[in-house]
């Protein structure tokens, strides 16, 4: 983790909510609300935090898929952040997204193998046979047959559509990798193929991931360091080990506490966190977690805490403790 | 309807013993035992097109699984062929006047008789459809390629680049058809070239608008974003993945407008417009001078009227087929 | 919004300039005037009285000054005189007016109201006997030249009931009015019914095969909730704007049938305004098309909007 | 029974006329719907079919006279008549419309078609209010056929002739209501006519119906009580007799002669040969079969008789080259001259046939095209719009032209002036031989019928060999009415005179 | 199995294949089980392997062509639904039986305000006034915890964030109280604080109304915490099915004890360096060319000749049935 790779300053997106027959805008969605982070050369990145916290939003982001409201983004040191589309193609290459959602990210009218292949068809890496046969080995690397290659993606299973996106955003080799829950239709084993892949393309290549996922435990293995949204924003960002061990952010840590556990003889299906996720468009005063936060104080609810480091680069945004959290 | 429904309901209670139905009807999706067991597995692929991989076997899968489609197809490439060879099919030439047999009834000499000028209908119609497809295929083309590309330019890269040629096509459509084709044909005079071009203009409006609003829509979809991730440059995005998926409406409206530009030089025809005399369009065949003769010569307006019926069937047939081939959700 | 709106309506506004142009320097372009084409009414040609009566006409100004005299008129809303009638043009234009918009309106309604509801049965029962006969009826309709249409309709009606409709302006019964107004616009309606059948169907079958159609069938909704209220609403787009354009392009479609029927539109009144080279009738119906044309596609373009709410007009 | 009063006659009209001013047009889709609308000096009588001298009556005129060497032809005007607007009638309307018909006025028509009538006329006097003299340079006796026209209404001084154009006044039996262009033509009874139980009808009403087809449907369906006068076609005659069987139809010439004009003045028609071997390859009887069903006649410039009062004699038409009964032998004949001019099998003359986009333009274009063939022309046909037909012909842009021409009156004069003389508008071939002109005049002043009709003869047959506008065909057509409408006649060798419509009654 | 008055669904020898031009697809392959009242069924396997098209068998709404069900039975509180016509199909659908499906981006209607999805839900089974049907629409979305329901149930799917829209669909299928509910991997999209909250809702309102639920799901832990049973699919067909505890202590099939391998766990002593996963090698056969016998045995290390013969399920005690030769020695090689 010697040189930045990726670094997202003060990333901010905004959505005008209207309303209306004039559609006039009556608020505006903070979905992104001031994340910054860094990812290191050949280093993954997870990122974590509930549903709808701009997670995926941060990721198109980095892409420039949206135009971020405000913020810089630096890929390899370079300001991208506001590139013309034409500028930006060559940049395209160095770095990739898994879309969350792979049924619709897949073009109902091309075969699985052109999709895949497209990408180096596009920047005139292979064709013809050449083609044919990276795509097949692309199949093969995320587990797919190359005798799926002419399906189309209806054809193919949930799972299959993921895998899909995955030899994709693989085909082109790049430097990063933004990976939106990736592996969330996967089964455990398929799951466990495709996290080693990635584990072993980033060991043979030095790739870099951007990880979001919501399962804890595929984070885990992965990631080296985590970061923890929380309604567009992060609220604490670690190194992995460090992050597990000892969350300090209450909501790192009911999130921690609810991951399921493989035992059935273990039940505790009891949520830790209840009461209503606050909604972007009219962000809680202070602490945005302070509504769903059993320690919450008066403090929290006007004072928004900043994100500071509580040591070792475990960084943290919680009042308690003189801003370093709750301790373990 | 929402009365049956609960009175279906009240007929599940939680936990009542189970009362298995009759049911004689017919249904939909589920299958019923009776047919279950009867299932002809191998028809069944074969229906679905398992045998015929690659060549010729899959078009004869094609054409039999689709059999208006390849009735379609089958009328388009025979009136083509006609247009091609129609030097050597037509018995009489075309324009030979004759006013000893004017007005023959159909008859072995003259199959479909002979119009007021003693000239062969058969013949006619047989030269007409060089003619007639020429207009047809013609205009389609030509409006339908300059449409799709003002549609999907427009509606891919929206912004002032879709207000103006949204503008321009505005102004096309704001030109009624004939108010053009009536310019046209006064300030350049009746000719081959001329009607396909007044015929092709307004068909670009109508293609670049379908296209548009479907590009509109297509262009929020995540595997655009997906495309454009990758790097793909806007024009390849749009032709490689916008346009293929305009590309059943585009089938639709295209071979519907195949019949109608027909039609249009038809009614061109009847209002003096059209391909000029004594060249035989089927359109001009049917125009006014030959309604004076629907009654006495009925055979003058029921062949040119077959013949433009069905390469409309034809191109339709055809169109819907190729729409639900080229749909891959229909592959199975 | 708002600005949106603002721009839109400058911009049919630009587009209404623009046809002027356009429509002016067209008709100039063609050949002849309606010096020649009364002369050759007359048989012969005097040169003296030509130059009179060009004279006379102001045709004989450049075409920048004809062009500032007729547009600053139309938007004073002195449309000037025709030339054949010599009487004012925009009296010659406005009782033809609510002809051509009953029977269009009418075509546009039949044409929608037939076209929509076959095509989705048609894309529901894809491939059974319904759709078939459901297409080739259709396609009848698209295979028959209007004009012919209408004259089997006339002879037929000669033929069974003795009687023809004939327009009369101010039908005196619910009959003569169905008869003045319904029948042409069905023979209109029925051709574009069909280009309209048509799309609704191909659209239909693509959306028929979204996951949220199942999603309704999951609930329970019958047939006709997921065919008209979930897969008819997603499939619309193409459909509204096949019938904006057909709207547009009504005007020539009702030419012929204003031919045929004998119906005092302006439809055919436009038709020969050009043949007479009348240019205030011209140029003046014309604008006045266009800026229903202009409308017709506003409204469209708003209706996107309504039917689909992913789409969203902003500034 | 007798005549009754009353009825509204309902006709359709087959085009909408630009305007009501029949001076100013030349067209007959003018005189049907106005004519009733005035008055002439004199007019043809209107119950009988065949126009000539003996059926002229005097209208407006109670009596006419030729006085002063037959150089002054004398009005004694019918008293007590009243213009449609209370306005009195008088000697100096007829010189107000006469002056403004030779461009003596200040007020001018826009257009003046007919001016050439007058050429012999030196001016109009009047003698009170009640007797105006016409004074000619040299006798011309048909001068009183022209005047008998349809063509030739007397307008009244003291509305301009604009507003003519859109709102005529006269003296006539009916009385202009209202005219929507492309709609109808309405005209009402004229209470105050100076024609004592005339006219008989209460109204007459036109609906414009351009299509022929949705017309006649119309007409079988009993919407109409007359179609437009000789507008019914051949074949749609077939279909009106076989749809309403109890339709009155009569057939007759109409007096338009649908002729071939030759651009003489430059190649390839400069050469005479050519131009005789064209009109040697004519099969007249071919257009007239195609056509008309056999229904048409052959002849010279003049209607052929027995309708026509000027046609030829059978004998002395065949013998002018390409009338000649035996078609081929003429075409070989033509063939011959054509390889005098340098063509042949292996050297066709390629040749553009000018037309207008109308049907009866179209079709004879199309037949000639054919038959041209056989004397090694190509034709192609060249449709030109109404607008720029005149203007390509008097451009001498085109090589042979196909055209008609309606002759308002069953007399040479009136022919010949207007299609052959060097100076006039309508001689669109500019054909001049200043030998026929001098024979033009002589025949012009024979007061002898007799001696008259043998002249014509001779010039027209001089006409037709020089090829300056070889006439085709002259073409018949139809006209229907319902059996209750009485006292209609259809002119059998004109199809301008014959639309007063004031004997015309319904027997309802 | 002694009372049969307890059960909700009753699924036997259910068959669903695809007729497609590159051959017959066996997606279900004579697969039986069983749900009673309040239990929770989980259907585990690897992605592909048929599970969906199960769920869809019993919502009759396998898409054909080219599917069909072609054999078995499927009864909802003992009507066979594969019996009854479309009418009477669609009275079940929505109201005795739901779905959520797996891709909630897709699956919701997306020019219809998600409130008025569900309210559609509702009024199709329960009379009630638009406005009643209403307020229950935006109670069920407050239910499956999504902020400001109110607001929310105006605005359309595209607006939502995927987890939100998954809510929506568990809120639409709950929204009737079905007697069976299959839920197609309802949780993915969520965070585990929200996975938490909502399977504790479905799982209370199982409760409540003693709903049957078929749970699909790839997250073991997930299952862990609510199943009662769990059948395990590999290419279509049933290999295993037993009680959860038993499964997790002791899978008789190779490739659930793959599975079981497979589980990632967040580590509690951080290895502060990434782990490789255990996998099973090789890959999925494709369910047009299966393997002859065990589809498993080309993956299996314990594969021997006999495998090319089908095994047929073996009861083990307690309703535990695997299907494997070689199930007594599972637990000793691994
Ligand atoms: N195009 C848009 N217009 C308006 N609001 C949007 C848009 N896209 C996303 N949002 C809002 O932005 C917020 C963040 O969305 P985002 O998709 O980034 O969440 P996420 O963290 O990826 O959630 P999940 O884990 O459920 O996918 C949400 O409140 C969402 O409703
Ligand atoms: N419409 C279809 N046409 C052809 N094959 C299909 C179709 N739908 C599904 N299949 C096939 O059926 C098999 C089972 O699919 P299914 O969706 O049930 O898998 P799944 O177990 O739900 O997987 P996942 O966990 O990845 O969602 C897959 O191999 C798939 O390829
Ligand atoms: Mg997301
Ligand atoms: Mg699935």
């Amino acid at each position: 983790m010697t040189e930045a790779l990726l670094e997202v300053t003060d990333l901010r997106k905004h959505y005008p909510v209207r309303a209306g027959v004039l559609r006039r805008q009556v608020g505006t969605v903070h979905a992104v609300d001031g994340v910054s982070f860094t990812v290191g050369v050949g280093e993954t990145l997870g990122l974590v935090g509930e549903s709808g916290c701009g997670k995926s939003t941060v990721a198109r982001s980095v892409l420039r898929l949206v135009e971020p409201t405000s913020g810089q983004i630096r890929l390899e040191g370079e300001d991208i952040t506001h590139l013309s589309k034409a500028a930006l193609r060559p940049h395209r290459r160095s770095m990739q997204i898994v879309f969350q959602d792979p049924f619709a990210s897949l073009n109902p009218r091309m075969t699985a193998g052109d999709i895949v292949g497209e990408p180096l068809a596009v920047h005139g890496l292979a064709s013809g046979k050449e083609l044919e046969a990276r795509t097949a080995k692309l199949f093969e690397q995320v587990g797919l047959r190359p005798d799926q290659m002419r399906n189309f993606p209806h054809q193919f299973s949930g799972g299959q559509r993921q895998r899909i996106c995955i030899a994709r955003a693989l085909a082109l080799g790049p430097r990063l990798i933004v990976c939106d829950e990736p592996v969330s239709a996967l089964d455990v084993s398929i799951q466990a193929q495709v996290i080693n892949l990635l584990i072993d393309l980033q060991r043979q290549h030095g790739f870099s991931y951007l990880f979001i996922a919501h399962d804890l435990a595929v984070v885990a293995h992965i990631s080296h360091r985590v970061a923890v949204m929380y309604l567009g924003r992060i609220v604490e960002i670690a190194a992995k080990d460090e992050l597990f061990r000892n969350p300090r952010h209450p909501y790192t840590q009911a999130l921690l506490a609810s991951v399921p556990i493989a035992n059935p003889l273990a039940r505790k299906l009891a949520p830790l966190v209840d009461g209503d996720v606050p909604s972007p468009v009219n962000p809680p005063s202070g602490c945005a977690f302070h509504t769903r936060c059993r320690f919450a104080m008066d403090r929290c609810r006007t004072e928004r805490p900043a994100l500071l480091d509580a040591g070792d680069g475990h960084q943290v945004a919680c009042l308690l403790n003189d801003g370093t959290g709750r301790g373990q | 309807m929402r009365g049956s429904l609960r009175g279906s309901n009240s007929h599940l209670p939680l936990g009542e013993p189970p009362s298995p139905r009759p049911s004689p009807r017919k249904r939909g999706e589920g299958e019923d035992r009776a047919h279950m067991a009867t299932i002809d597995y191998d028809l069944e692929l074969r229906r679905a097109g398992m045998h015929a991989t690659g060549g010729w076997r899959r078009v004869l899968f094609l054409a039999q699984r689709h059999v208006l489609g390849a009735a379609g197809l089958v009328i388009m490439t025979a009136f083509v062929l006609t247009a091609i060879f129609a030097d050597f099919i037509a018995r009489y030439d075309p324009l030979t006047i004759d006013a000893a047999r004017a007005l023959a009834r159909p008859s072995l000499a003259h199959w479909m008789g002979t119009d007021s000028f003693g000239r062969d209908v058969f013949s006619r119609i047989i030269h007409g459809s060089r003619i007639s497809l020429a207009v047809g295929i013609g205009s389609t083309a030509l409006g339908g390629t300059i449409g799709v590309i003002v549609g999907l330019t427009s509606g891919y890269l929206s912004g002032w680049v879709d207000l103006v040629f949204q503008r321009v096509s505005d102004v096309l459509q704001a030109l009624p058809l004939l108010v053009l084709a009536l310019i046209m044909t006064a300030a350049l005079g009746p000719s081959l070239p001329n009607v396909i071009i007044a015929i092709a203009i307004p068909l670009i409006p109508t293609v670049s608008r379908v296209v548009r609003a479907n590009t509109l829509a297509l262009r929020e979809l995540p595997f655009i974003e997906a495309a454009k991730s990758i790097g793909m440059s806007e024009v390849r995005i749009a032709l490689r993945h916008v346009l293929p998926n305009t590309l059943a409406p585009l089938i639709v409206l295209a071979t519907a407008q195949l019949g109608s530009t027909i039609l249009t030089e038809a009614s061109l025809s009847f209002l003096g417009l059209g391909i000029p005399e004594p060249y035989p369009s089927w359109g001009r065949m049917l125009s006014e001078s030959a309604a004076e003769y629907a009654r006495t010569a009925p055979w003058l307006v029921i062949f040119p009227g077959i013949a433009i019926s069905l390469a409309v069937f034809g191109a339709n047939l055809f169109g819907d087929a190729l729409r639900d081939i080229l749909d891959p959700r229909q592959r199975g | 919004m708002f600005a949106y709106l603002v721009r839109r309506l400058f911009l049919m506004l630009v587009t209404l300039f623009g046809i002027s142009v356009v429509i002016f320097f067209l008709l100039r372009i063609v050949p002849g005037n309606i010096v020649d084409i009364l002369f050759a009414a007359a048989g012969y040609v005097d040169p003296a009285d030509k130059a009179n009566l060009e004279k006379e006409l102001g045709i004989d100004q450049p075409l920048v000054v004809q062009y500032w005299h007729w547009i600053s008129g139309f938007l004073r809303g002195d449309f000037g005189y025709s030339y054949v009638s010599e009487k004012p043009a925009l009296q010659e234009i406005l009782p033809r007016i609510p002809i051509t918009a009953r029977l269009a309106g009418l075509a546009l309604l039949f044409s929608a109201s037939i076209g929509i509801p076959l095509g989705v049965i048609s894309a529901v029962k894809q491939g059974t006997r319904l759709d078939y006969a459901l297409r080739v009826v259709s396609l009848s309709g698209l295979s028959l030249p209007s004009f012919w249409l209408g004259l089997l309709v006339l002879t037929a009606s000669v033929a069974m009931f003795g009687q023809m409709p004939l327009f009369n302006p101010n039908p005196q019964s619910f009959g003569e009015a169905v008869a003045t107004y319904c029948i042409p616009a069905m023979v209109v309606g029925f051709r574009s019914s069909a280009l309209t059948m048509r799309i609704t169907r191909s659209s239909m079958l693509e959306v028929l095969r979204q996951d949220y159609i199942r999603t309704a069938r999951a609930k329970g909704a019958s047939d006709a909730a997921v065919n008209y209220q979930h897969a008819l609403k997603n499939a619309i787009l193409p459909v509204i704007t096949v019938i904006g354009i057909e709207a547009a392009f009504l005007i020539g479609g009702l030419i012929v049938t204003e031919t045929v029927f004998n119906i005092p539109g302006v439809a055919r009144f436009l038709v020969e305004a050009i043949r007479w080279r009348d240019y205030p009738i011209v140029q003046n119906l014309v604008m006045l098309i266009a800026v229903v044309v202009v409308s017709a596609n506003f409204i469209v373009d708003m209706l996107y909007a309504v039917f689909d709410p992913r789409i969203r007009y902003t500034d | 029974g007798g005549p009754k009063q009353g009825g509204i006659l309902r006709m359709y009209h087959r085009d909408s006329p630009g305007n009501a001013s029949i001076h100013e047009g030349a067209t007959y889709s003018l005189n049907v719907p106005f004519m009733p609308v005035f008055n002439n000096l004199v007019i043809y009588k209107q119950d009988v079919a065949q126009n000539s001298m003996d059926t002229i009556v005097p209208e407006l005129a109670e009596s006419w006279a030729w006085v002063n060497d037959n150089k002054t032809l004398t009005f004694k005007l019918r008293p007590g008549v009243k213009w449609h607007d209370g306005k009195p009638f008088t000697s100096a309307d007829v010189k107000c419309t006469f002056d403004m018909l030779m461009g003596k006025s200040q007020q001018k028509f826009r257009q003046n078609p007919r001016k050439t009538w007058y050429d012999q006329v030196n001016d109009i006097s009047t003698d009170g209010d009640l007797e105006v003299s016409f004074n000619l340079k040299r006798p011309q006796p048909s001068l009183l056929a022209l005047l008998a026209s349809g063509y030739t209404p007397v307008y009244p001084c003291h509305v301009s002739p604009g507003d003519m154009r859109t709102h005529p006044i006269g003296t006539g039996p009916f009385k202009f209501v209202e005219f929507k262009a492309n709609e109808s033509i309405k005209l009402t009874r004229n209470p105050d006519y100076w024609r004592e139980g005339r006219p008989y009808l209460d109204g007459i009403e036109l609906t414009i119906i351009p299509n022929r087809s949705t017309a006649i449907l119309a007409f079988v369906a009993g919407k109409f009580d007359m179609t437009f006068p000789t507008e019914v076609s051949i074949p749609l005659l077939k279909d009106v007799k076989s749809q309403a069987p109890n339709a009155v139809c009569v057939v007759e010439p109409n007096n338009v002669a649908t002729n071939i004009i030759v651009n003489s003045s430059s190649p390839p028609f400069d050469n005479i040969d050519i131009r005789r071997a064209m009109a040697l390859a004519l099969d007249r009887k071919a257009f007239i079969s195609i056509m008309f069903e056999g229904q048409g006649d052959v002849g010279g410039t003049m209607l052929p008789q027995p309708n026509g009062l000027w046609g030829m004699p059978k004998e002395m038409l065949e013998t002018i080259p390409g009338y000649g009964p035996d078609v081929n032998a003429n075409r070989e004949e033509a063939k011959k001259l054509m390889q005098k001019a340098g063509y042949g099998p292996d050297k066709h003359l390629a040749v553009k046939i000018s037309t207008r986009n109308i049907p009866v333009y179209r079709d004879p274009a199309v037949i000639l095209i054919d038959q041209l063939k056989s004397i090694y022309i190509d034709g192609e046909l060249d449709v030109v719009e109404t607008a720029n037909w005149f203007p390509k012909i008097a451009r001498k842009d085109y090589m042979l032209g196909l055209n008609l021409t309606g002759n308002a009156v069953d007399d040479p004069d009136q022919s010949f002036y207007e299609n052959y003389s060097c100076g006039s508008e309508r001689n669109y071939t500019n054909y001049c031989n200043k030998e026929i002109e001098k024979l033009f005049d002589v025949q012009s002043q024979e007061t002898d019928i007799a001696k008259r009709k043998k002249l014509v003869w001779d010039i027209d047959k001089k006409l037709q060999e020089d090829v300056a506008r070889p006439i085709i065909f002259h073409a018949r057509t139809g006209s229907c009415w319902q059996p209750y409408v009485k006292g209609v006649t259809v002119m059998s060798n004109s199809s301008y005179n014959g639309y007063r419509y004031e004997d015309v009654w319904m027997d309802k | 199995m002694a009372d049969k008055s307890d059960l909700v669904l009753e699924v036997k020898n259910l068959k669903t294949v695809f007729f497609t031009n590159s051959g017959l697809f066996k997606a279900v392959d004579d697969v039986s089980f069983t749900v009673r009242r309040g239990e929770t069924l989980a259907i585990v396997g690897e992605s592909g392997c048929g599970k969906s098209v199960t769920a869809l068998s019993l919502m009759r709404l396998v898409p054909d062509p080219p599917g069909r069900i072609v054999g078995g039975s499927v009864s909802l509180e003992g009507t066979d639904l594969l019996t009854l016509d479309e009418a009477e199909m669609r009275a079940v659908r929505g109201n005795r039986i739901s779905m959520i499906f797996q891709e909630p981006m897709t699956s919701l209607n997306p020019v219809m305000r998600i409130g008025d999805q569900i309210v559609e839900a509702v009024r199709l089974h329960r009379v009630m006034s638009a406005k009643e049907a209403r307020n229950i629409a935006v109670e069920m979305l407050r239910l499956v915890r999504i902020p400001e329901p109110a607001r929310r149930a105006r605005e359309y799917p595209h607006q939502l964030s995927g987890g939100m829209r998954q809510r929506a669909m568990i809120a639409m299928a709950l929204a009737c109280r079905p007697a069976l509910l299959i839920a197609d991997e309802p949780t993915t999209a969520l965070d585990v604080t929200i996975q938490a909250q909502i399977l504790a809702l479905i799982l209370d309102l199982q409760k409540e109304l003693g709903t049957g639920l078929v749970l699909i799901t790839h997250d073991l832990g997930v299952v862990a915490q609510t199943a009662q049973r769990v059948i395990v699919m590999y290419a279509g067909r049933k290999v295993e099915e037993a009680s959860v505890e038993a499964l997790f202590a002791d899978p008789k099939h190779p490739y659930t004890r793959g599975l079981m391998a497979s589980i990632p766990s967040v580590p509690a002593s951080g290895a502060a360096t990434q782990a490789r996963l255990n996998e099973i090698p090789g890959t999925v056969p494709s369910l047009v060319r299966l393997p002859q016998g065990c589809a498993f045995a080309p993956r299996c290390k314990l594969a021997i000749k006999r495998c090319e013969e089908y095994p047929p399920l073996q009861d083990w005690g307690g309703g535990h049935l695997a299907a494997c030769w070689r199930a007594a020695d599972v637990a000793e090689v691994a």
